[in-house]
């Protein structure tokens, strides 16, 4: 689905990303693990065109799409229209948008013509639906991340890039994300592309980890293969 | 190490004089006052080298605008407040000593009346308004020259910081006051000479305002007073109060919770504020010759945020390029090419802010840079 | 004025008949009078207006046709004289040389240049009479808009000969309104001469003149009459003074229209999108100054250019918004203040632009036939039209943007790519479209505003200047990134601005209005209606 | 050195508020420069324009003043409109010795010895325009409508004076009324002119409102269908360049109070319509007051270079008392003692072509008042810029020069 | 200011390095009492009548479902958000509910906020510069200075969250998770009686939730901490009392064992599988 290869990336003068190749395999969902500041949400920046690359490919195969398309090439607008959804760090909600209007931008990236927001974000989420009218802003941060993972989901991705969506999420309905994720790979054979620390969560849900350090992969395999050395030796601070 | 990044490692624990660029900013102002006050006095007119006493008295006021965008620099560039009624301090500090020098004028006004200026007989009022009482005692009007503005900071900076008025919010009120001001200045009722303002001063201190000798000193005060308040300013900058300031411009509701009462340090640094661009007022009216109410319009205000962006905003040094730089090319502008000179301010106005988004100042930090370290630096992405 | 009234309506009574019947039999011989004509012509050309006046009286009293063109083209300062003595009409009066036709014969002589030319001259007395005459000649026009203008010039302009002649008129008369001024224009010379009839009849009327006609009453030597007077006087006044009430509201929403129509655009681009857009007042000058070109380019048809500016003023300020846009504001995302700096740069620009392709000068733009003068409420209340039309239009402009703002995906684009770009261009929007779209809206809007200003004030290079500050003022009392804000600021704005006027006078009224805008801000320091929640407190 | 150019400074605003009514001045400046080196320069010399701009701004007027006398070392300047600008002037000419020509209509209450006042003074325009309302028209009651600054006020003070002193005026019969610079709502203002012309009494309006407020102000008086012929409206600042943008239809019969219109006629004012046509390529380009103005001056200082045979400033400055050139309206303008000159009047009514009919004028010239008649503090006050007064406010009554002479008698004193 | 508050700030200048304790009196009851506290935001009751204590010394957490009020609770402590009605004490003498947020801060309650908001232009050592407890008005600021002992107690922080590396980098650089240690330093330097932590190991580690724990568990006894949380494995490895918050009232409160087994909570909060998930 997505192939990554090569990937240099710099903020200013700092060296963030190194030759970092990564494989996103379709209807597969692969976990990108690592310490704070190693780099995995410039990583996902990096694929979702919010920061620059200096060099590398981003190899995207769409499922629908004829052939495979080089991201680089693409303004940021255009990835979230090839099918790609994104669920930032930090929610990054538009504060002053009402919730029924956050979830209408996501209509912006829908190529079938769809206007209205699909049901199913509603039934995942019904406290959206609850507080449609009430501004992004003014929701709890939990509620905010349920917003930013269900606006994604508006766009219905072919691929799905969550950056740690269970945080400050309640249990049961971190759970429920993971099911519903798990859902949507089998059912309808999405990709999911997901950064996770939180180990419980990453192994009950993903097919595949990856753990990066300073800036590029240092394990990777099966999430069945993530050994309690292997988190030992890069997780441990 | 740079002043904008502020990333030197013993920075916080040294006070203005220990750094390096406020040093060379302060040796580059004493120099040039030197120079200046060596090429006009020394030098005989007809050299090629001299400079005129026109020459001083333009930098003169140069120098005094230069002060002005100190100020606005202190409060825009470190404290987030972008106050666009700066002109009102800047004016009422120029009135203060515009009432001294009328004072002076005594019975040689055209009218010669020995107690009231010209204007006040022209308008036949027969005594002296209450608060002009006092202003012909030197002591008196310096005084008010910091402490008018400065209460008038005081009191409108109370109300608005204390009800929590930020952002364009506050940029506008503080237009709103200027403008009343202005408005208000201009009524001859009010006693300040109305459109007219106050003109025609014949002496300061005792020395004659005409003659070449005042006019240097008068250059020589106000590069020194510059170099007072840009310590000054740096002291508070580079205090911890400086990052206070900071933090508050970043994440007023953030201090907060940490402890401080943001509401009294903004008021302080915007009362010091004030007073600084009183000071200028007061230093740029005897130069000039002239005060009246032209100096409270909103535009003014904005002309002096301009020129603290155009020079570089939060470095404060940028502000006295920014102000010396537009001033002077209006200057030249307006003798060389009056017809379009608007053209060129115009256009310079757009190219530094499409090309030098830091402002001059960003620039030679970037020189700087490169020549400490060749490798080009790819521009930083805006992320959100 | 009287005088010429009495004056000419007593010549005319004399041929009154001559006068309703010239208009039918409109004949044959006119060529043998010329010469008596050239006499009568000739008798204009004088020194001293006192012979003018008479010689309009003779011109009035003989029986020539073209008498009533010629007092017209006296009148409009177009009967002129060359230097070898021919009487003739100036066709055209614009520019160096002007086309004339002979009076006498109607003949074309071409274009004469001013030198050439005399004109007979006429004062402010002299129009008057003239009026007056022509005036006196539609009291017996066919059109009844004719006999009312007429009739209204009446008032208060009665004298005792005249009476009787109007009381016939009155008898014929059968249009309503016609015979009401009549009547009031005999009860107003009844009132002033201290008759009870007239005073009875003119209870309750606004006119200036009744209240005068009053007032005189009142003085009267006869006590019933004075009581009575002065009892009318008393519920005039209290009529008055509601009307002064209205009168005022409308002044102030006016006013107030005129600040909503500045700002609105600027509530976009600055309100919706951050960009402190200093050259906001220019664009509402390109605005203003394509309604003179369009009235340029169709000269004759001021009311038609007037509204093909508003699709092109529109236009023309989008384009340069547009290309504000691309050339300046795009490089700042993510500085907004720094888009202070390049935009007061741009209207620098604009502003010398106008002043070097255009002129430093003001430009002349017209008002159309049907936009100016007054809808007539009642005799103490008027409401001027173009102000009527410029509300009228600030709040089409209004609902219009409302709608924009509100149904398209536009409006929902704009707030998300302003609250977080890079979020925004992740969901898909095109961020860079949004903004060129947003901003030439925004822009456009500014256009429409200068050609509503076009009807109001200066055309010139410091208009836009005129109105940067009050419309800043206007969005953020209102509250950023509201709409309706800026609506209600700005009616609200102009109201307390016009009710404070005149009892505090123009300067401290707006003096107070600034002062009230700080001590506001204080109570609600996020304007009218401010952005509330956790987002906008941070 | 006698082959240098002549320089004449040019001063005035380009840019900003008052560009609209001044650059057509330095143009014309310009122009009456340009005809002068055709006619072969002055004693030989050729004539340079040095052009500034001071873009409005006063404080920069006093700046580029100085730049002028002191950089460029001009021998002339022409220039300014606004009197605070004069003001902030007038101390650098003072000081730096230097000639300077204003060309607009002030308040009086000043006579400089570096300063040619060629504008009217209050005694050559509004005095003789009430006058003539009074007597011509039958005016009985005055709204005195006009800018808050000095010129407005001061002449008001003056024809309030007038008005009630020479002809009985009662106060009720007088509304004043201020705005501010560039006012442009109009709406109460005429509403309550309306009112106050509707008590019966023939009512006319004074106006001395500045510039650009003029449009609106006209717009609102004809929306509200105030008639010239019920009250008409006088003006003192508005001239054929205000006209131009203006919608002059309504305005028709409307009043102005000048020393010269366009549309006079008379051999002289057509040639220099024409030059001014031709120089400016312009067909519609008009003429107004303060171009003639500026004509006269300098002619009148071209003429006092000749008879001085330099351009030095204190020669020349003596020799200009007395000098007596043409002015466009078919008389003769002389330089008096007191450095105003005389000016005819005249009274236009607006026509809709955006030119004034003239429908009345004084008999003869009226020599401009430095000092005005009406006012106590100035009534004892004369000047006198001849030798041995040399004085430019010299006190009739106590016999003596105040002001700055006195100091620098003192001075002298001191010295000594 | 009052009296007494001018009094103790004068105290501070003195021993700034202690915990003030001698500001809140504790010696009748608990250091943080909540009675009838209720907020409405446009008719919504996002706090419902809550009643909370904190004993002196005692680290609570508090959990409950999205929305359930918990932020909002620190928001009303803090003194962000006024509450419609109840009252809030810090000890027995400080109505909080009378007091603006520096006044609260200089109390001694520091607090952690859910999205970590830090001086993005300052560099992480001023970040924690201006935390620290200090005399925090006009003059003493302006001239304090730095001191030896300021800078190690600086360092020392600085190496508890593991940014040393980063010291002179300014903040805004951070990645997520370090703003959230950059957020918990801030609140290690200012040294309140009473700590209120809202979500503090969101986007860490499994180990580096191992360290906050500790961090926290070692601050209680002799300061006050209140944590929210939604990490069942750190909250169960901290947690001696846990309060549940559910529509803006207390659900359920007792041992982490009695509460995760209480229907209710497992119902609105837990969710069936919660074992599995922890
Ligand atoms: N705008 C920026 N400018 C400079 N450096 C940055 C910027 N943003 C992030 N960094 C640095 O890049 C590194 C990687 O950051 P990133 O946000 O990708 O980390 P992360 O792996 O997502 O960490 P976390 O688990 O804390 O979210 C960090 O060291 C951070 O300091
Ligand atoms: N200013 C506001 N306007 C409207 N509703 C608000 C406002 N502030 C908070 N709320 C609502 O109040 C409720 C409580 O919010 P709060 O942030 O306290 O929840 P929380 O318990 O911290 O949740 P989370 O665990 O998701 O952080 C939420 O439903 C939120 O939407
Ligand atoms: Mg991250
Ligand atoms: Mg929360």
């Amino acid at each position: 689905m997505l192939a990554i290869e090569k990937l240099n990336q710099f903020y200013g003068e700092s060296h963030t990303l190194w030759d970092l190749d990564l494989e996103v395999p379709a209807g597969q969902c692969t976990c990108v693990m690592g310490r704070n500041g190693v780099g995995k949400t410039t990583l996902l920046k990096a694929v979702m065109g919010e920061v620059a690359v200096k060099s590398g490919a981003l190899r995207y195969t769409s499922t629908d799409s004829s052939g495979e398309i080089e991201l680089t090439q693409k303004a940021v607008e255009a990835r979230s229209r090839l099918g790609i959804g994104y669920v930032p760090q930090g929610r990054q909600i538009f504060p002053l948008l009402t919730v029924e209007e956050n979830l209408r931008t996501g209509l912006a990236a829908r190529r079938d013509g769809v206007r209205k927001i699909p049901e199913r974000v509603y039934e995942l989420f019904p406290v959206l639906e609850e507080m449609k009218n009430r501004r992004g802003g003014d929701l709890s941060g939990g509620q905010q991340q349920q917003l930013a993972i269900g606006r994604a989901l508006v766009i219905e991705p072919k691929l799905l890039i969550l950056d740690e969506p269970g945080e400050g999420i309640q249990p049961n309905i971190v759970a429920q994300i993971g099911q519903v994720i798990r859902q949507l790979i089998n059912e309808d054979g999405l990709t999911v592309l997901l950064v996770e620390q939180k180990l419980p969560f990453a192994r009950k849900y993903a097919d595949r980890f990856v753990i990066m350090d300073r800036g590029r992969p240092v394990a990777k395999g099966e999430i069945s293969e993530l050994s309690n050395e292997l988190i030992k030796q890069h997780l441990t601070v | 190490m740079s002043l904008t990044t502020q990333s030197s490692a013993n920075f916080w624990l040294t006070r203005p004089f220990s750094e390096r660029s406020t040093q060379i900013f302060l040796v580059v102002l004493l120099a040039t006052l030197a120079l200046v006050t060596l090429l006009h006095v020394a030098v005989p007119a007809g050299n090629p080298l001299h400079i005129g006493a026109y020459t001083v008295n333009l930098f003169g006021k140069y120098l005094s605008y230069a002060l002005l965008a100190v100020a606005v620099d202190l409060v825009w560039g470190y404290l987030g407040i972008l106050s666009l009624g700066h002109g009102a301090f800047f004016a009422i500090g120029g009135y203060a000593m515009g009432m001294y020098l009328m004072r002076q004028i005594g019975d040689r006004g055209t009218y010669g009346d020995p107690v009231l200026p010209d204007f006040m007989v022209f308008l036949s009022w027969d005594s002296l308004p209450w608060f002009w009482h006092g202003f012909d005692m030197a002591w008196f009007a310096f005084a008010m020259v910091l402490l008018a503005p400065g209460l008038l900071a005081l009191v409108f900076g109370f109300l608005a910081f204390r009800s929590r008025v930020t952002g364009v919010y506050l940029s506008i009120i503080t237009q709103a006051l200027t403008f009343a001001l202005m408005l208000a200045f201009f009524r001859n009722e009010m006693g300040f000479g109305g459109n007219n303002g106050l003109t025609d001063f014949r002496e300061i201190l005792g020395f004659d305002l005409r003659t070449d000798a005042t006019r240097l000193g008068l250059f020589l005060a106000t590069g020194i007073a510059l170099a007072l308040g840009f310590i000054l300013c740096r002291a508070i900058v580079t205090s911890k109060l400086g990052r206070v300031s900071v933090a508050t411009r970043d994440a007023e509701a953030r201090t907060r919770f940490l402890g401080y009462r943001v509401e009294r340090f903004q008021l302080f640094v915007f009362v010091v504020s004030a007073m600084l661009a009183g000071l200028a007022g007061a230093l740029y009216v005897p130069q000039v010759g002239i005060i009246n109410p032209s100096e409270f319009s909103p535009i003014f205000s904005i002309e002096i945020v301009l020129w603290v962006a155009l020079g570089g905003r939060a470095t404060l040094y940028g502000a006295v390029i920014g102000a010396i730089l537009v001033n002077y090319a209006k200057t030249i502008f307006t003798g060389v090419m009056p017809d379009a000179w608007l053209f060129a301010l115009g256009g310079l106005f757009v190219f530094v802010t499409v090309f030098l988004p830091k402002g001059v100042a960003g620039l030679l930090e970037h020189l700087k840079r490169r020549r400490h370290d060749p490798t080009p630096t790819p521009d930083k992405e805006a992320t959100a | 004025m009287r005088r010429f009234l009495s004056l000419t309506l007593m010549c005319l009574l004399l041929l009154g008949i001559t006068v309703t019947a010239q208009a039918q039999t409109d004949n044959e011989n006119s060529t043998n009078d010329d010469a008596a004509a050239l006499e009568l012509l000739e008798a204009l050309d004088v020194e001293s207006y006192a012979a003018k006046g008479e010689a309009i009286t003779a011109i009035l009293q003989s029986d020539d046709e073209r008498a009533r063109d010629w007092l017209q083209a006296l009148l409009d300062g177009r009967l002129q004289r060359t230097d070898d003595g021919r009487f003739v009409l100036v066709l055209e009066n614009r520019g160096r040389d002007w086309p004339v036709a002979d009076v006498l014969t109607g003949e074309a002589l071409g274009e004469m240049s001013r030198r050439e030319l005399d004109r007979i001259g006429i004062n402010n007395n002299l129009r008057n009479q003239l009026r007056s005459a022509i005036a006196v000649v539609d009291l017996y026009s066919p059109s009844v808009e004719r006999r009312l203008t007429s009739a209204e010039r009446l008032l208060g302009e009665v004298d005792a000969d005249l009476v009787p002649t109007l009381n016939d008129l009155i008898e014929q008369e059968e249009d309503d309104q016609v015979r009401y001024r009549l009547t009031q224009a005999v009860a107003i010379y009844r009132a002033e001469e201290g008759e009870m009839a007239g005073v009875e009849a003119l209870d309750g009327s606004l006119h200036p003149r009744s209240r005068v006609a009053l007032s005189r009453a009142a003085n009267s030597d006869d006590p019933v009459v004075a009581n009575a007077a002065a009892a009318s006087l008393a519920g005039i006044e209290q009529q008055l003074k509601i009307n002064r009430g209205l009168e005022t509201l409308y002044f102030g929403l006016s006013l107030g229209s005129v600040l909503v129509l500045a700002a609105i655009g600027l509530a976009i681009t600055f309100g919706v999108m951050g960009v402190i857009n200093m050259a906001h007042g220019e664009l509402i000058m390109l605005g203003a100054y394509t309604t003179w070109a369009m009235q340029q380019l169709l000269p004759g048809q001021p009311g038609l250019a007037l509204v093909l500016s508003i699709p092109a003023g529109f236009m023309v300020s989008a384009l340069a918004g547009i290309a504000i846009e691309r050339g300046v504001i795009q490089f700042l995302k993510g500085r907004p203040l720094e888009t202070l700096l390049a935009t007061f740069g741009v209207s620098l620009i604009l502003q010398q632009l106008v002043r070097t392709v255009i002129s430093p000068q003001n430009r002349t733009v017209i008002t159309p036939e049907w936009m100016s003068g007054s809808l007539v409420v009642n005799d103490a209340l008027s409401l001027t039209l173009n102000r009527m039309f410029v509300l009228g239009f600030a709040l089409v402009v209004f609902a219009g943007l409302m709608l924009i703002m509100r149904r398209t995906r536009l409006g929902l684009e704009v707030r998300a790519v302003t609250q977080n770009r890079a979020m925004a261009r992740s969901m898909g929007i095109r961020a860079t479209r949004v903004d060129i779209m947003t901003f030439a809206l925004g822009s456009g809007v500014a256009g429409l505003a200068g050609v509503a200003l076009s009807q109001l004030t200066n055309v010139g290079p410091n208009l836009g200047q005129n109105y940067i500050i009050d419309s800043f003022m206007v969005v953020v009392f209102g509250g950023v990134g509201n709409l309706w804000g800026t609506l209600v600021a700005g009616l609200s704005l102009g109201v307390i601005n016009q009710v404070l006027e005149p009892w505090a006078g123009a300067v401290l009224a707006k003096i107070i209005v600034l002062v009230f805008i700080i001590l506001f801000i204080q109570k609600r320091p996020r304007g009218l209606f401010p952005q509330k929640g956790r987002a906008a407190e941070g | 050195q006698e082959e240098d150019p002549i320089k004449v400074g040019i001063l005035h605003s380009l840019s900003g508020t008052m560009a609209i009514s001044e650059t057509v001045l330095k143009d014309t400046v310009e122009m009456l420069i340009e005809q002068q080196n055709e006619a072969g320069g002055l004693l030989g010399r050729e004539l340079e324009a040095v052009v500034v701009d001071p873009a409005s701004d006063w404080p920069l007027f006093a700046e580029r003043a100085r730049e002028l006398l002191d950089q460029e070392e001009v021998d002339v300047i022409f220039g300014n409109w606004t009197s605070v600008s004069r003001k902030s002037v007038l101390p650098v000419v003072e000081e730096l010795n230097g000639l300077l020509f204003y060309p607009v209509q002030y308040e009086g209450e000043e006579s400089s010895e570096n300063v040619f006042y060629t504008g009217a003074a209050p005694n050559q325009q509004a005095i003789p325009a009430v006058e003539y309302l009074i007597n011509q028209v039958g005016i009985e009651r005055f709204a005195l409508v006009g800018t808050d600054y000095v010129y407005p006020r001061t002449t008001n003070r003056i024809l309030e004076a007038f008005l009630k002193d020479e002809h009985g005026i009662a106060d009720e019969d007088i509304m004043v009324n201020y705005t501010p610079f560039g006012h442009s709502d109009w709406q109460n203002i005429v509403a309550e002119i309306r009112r106050f012309g509707e008590e019966g009494k023939p009512t006319a309006v004074i106006s001395t409102v500045n510039g650009d407020a003029n449009v609106p102000f006209y717009t609102e008086l004809s929306n509200q269908g105030i008639d010239a012929a019920d009250i008409p409206v006088i003006a003192f600042s508005v001239g054929e360049q205000e006209l131009t943008g203006i919608d002059t239809g309504p305005l028709v019969g409307h009043l102005a109070a000048w020393n010269y219109f366009m549309s006079v006629d008379t051999d002289a004012n057509y040639d220099f319509i024409d030059a001014w046509i031709e120089y400016t390529g312009d067909d519609m380009a008009v003429t107004n007051d303060p171009m003639e103005a500026h004509y006269i001056g300098f002619n009148m200082w071209a003429e006092a270079v000749r008879k001085a045979g330099t351009t030095d400033v204190d020669t020349v400055k003596d020799a200009i008392i007395g000098v007596t050139v043409p002015n466009l309206s078919g008389g003769y303008a002389a330089m008096m003692p007191n450095h105003h000159i005389t000016k005819p009047v005249l009274i236009g009514e607006i026509q809709d072509n955006g030119q004034f009919d003239i429908v009345w004028q004084t008999p003869s010239t009226v020599a401009g008042d430095a000092w005005s008649d009406y006012l106590p503090g100035s009534r004892d006050l004369i000047a006198d810029w001849r030798k041995p007064m040399e004085c430019g406010n010299f006190n009739v009554v106590n016999g003596s020069c105040g002001g700055s002479t006195a100091a620098e008698e003192a001075e002298a004193a001191l010295a000594e | 200011m009052s009296f007494f508050q001018s009094l103790t700030e004068r105290d501070r200048v003195f021993d700034f390095m202690t915990p003030q304790a001698s500001k809140v009196d504790v010696r009748h009851g608990p250091i943080l009492y909540m009675e009838d506290v209720t907020v409405s935001f446009d008719g919504f009751k996002a706090i419902n009548n809550l009643n909370l204590t904190i004993d002196d010394g005692e680290l609570r957490c508090i959990i409950g479902p999205n929305g359930a009020g918990k932020t909002t609770m620190m928001d009303i402590i803090t003194g962000k958000t006024r509450p419609n009605s109840g009252s809030v004490w810090f000890g027995s003498r400080h109505n909080l509910l009378n007091m603006n947020e520096p006044d609260i801060a200089s109390l001694g309650i520091g607090r952690k906020f859910q999205k970590p908001t830090v001086f993005e232009a300052l560099s992480v050592f001023e970040n924690l510069e201006l935390a620290m407890a200090a005399d925090k008005r006009i003059l003493p600021t302006l001239t304090a200075r730095m001191t030896g002992e300021i800078k190690d107690r600086i360092d020392e922080v600085l190496e508890t969250i593991g940014l040393t590396t980063l010291r002179h980098q300014p903040a805004g650089i951070l990645s997520h998770g370090q703003k959230q240690w950059l957020e918990i330093g801030m609140l290690l330097m200012q040294r309140p009686r009473l700590l209120l932590v809202d979500e503090p190991v969101a986007g860490m580690t499994e180990q580096e939730m191992e360290r906050t724990a500790e961090l926290l568990t070692g601050l209680a006894g002799k300061q006050s901490v209140v944590v929210v949380e939604h990490d069942m494995g750190f909250v169960r490895s901290i947690a001696r009392q846990v309060t549940v918050l559910h529509q803006g009232s207390v659900l359920s409160e007792g041992t982490m064992d009695q509460v995760s087994s209480d229907p209710k909570v497992v119902e609105v909060y837990l969710g069936a599988d919660d074992e599995e998930a922890a």
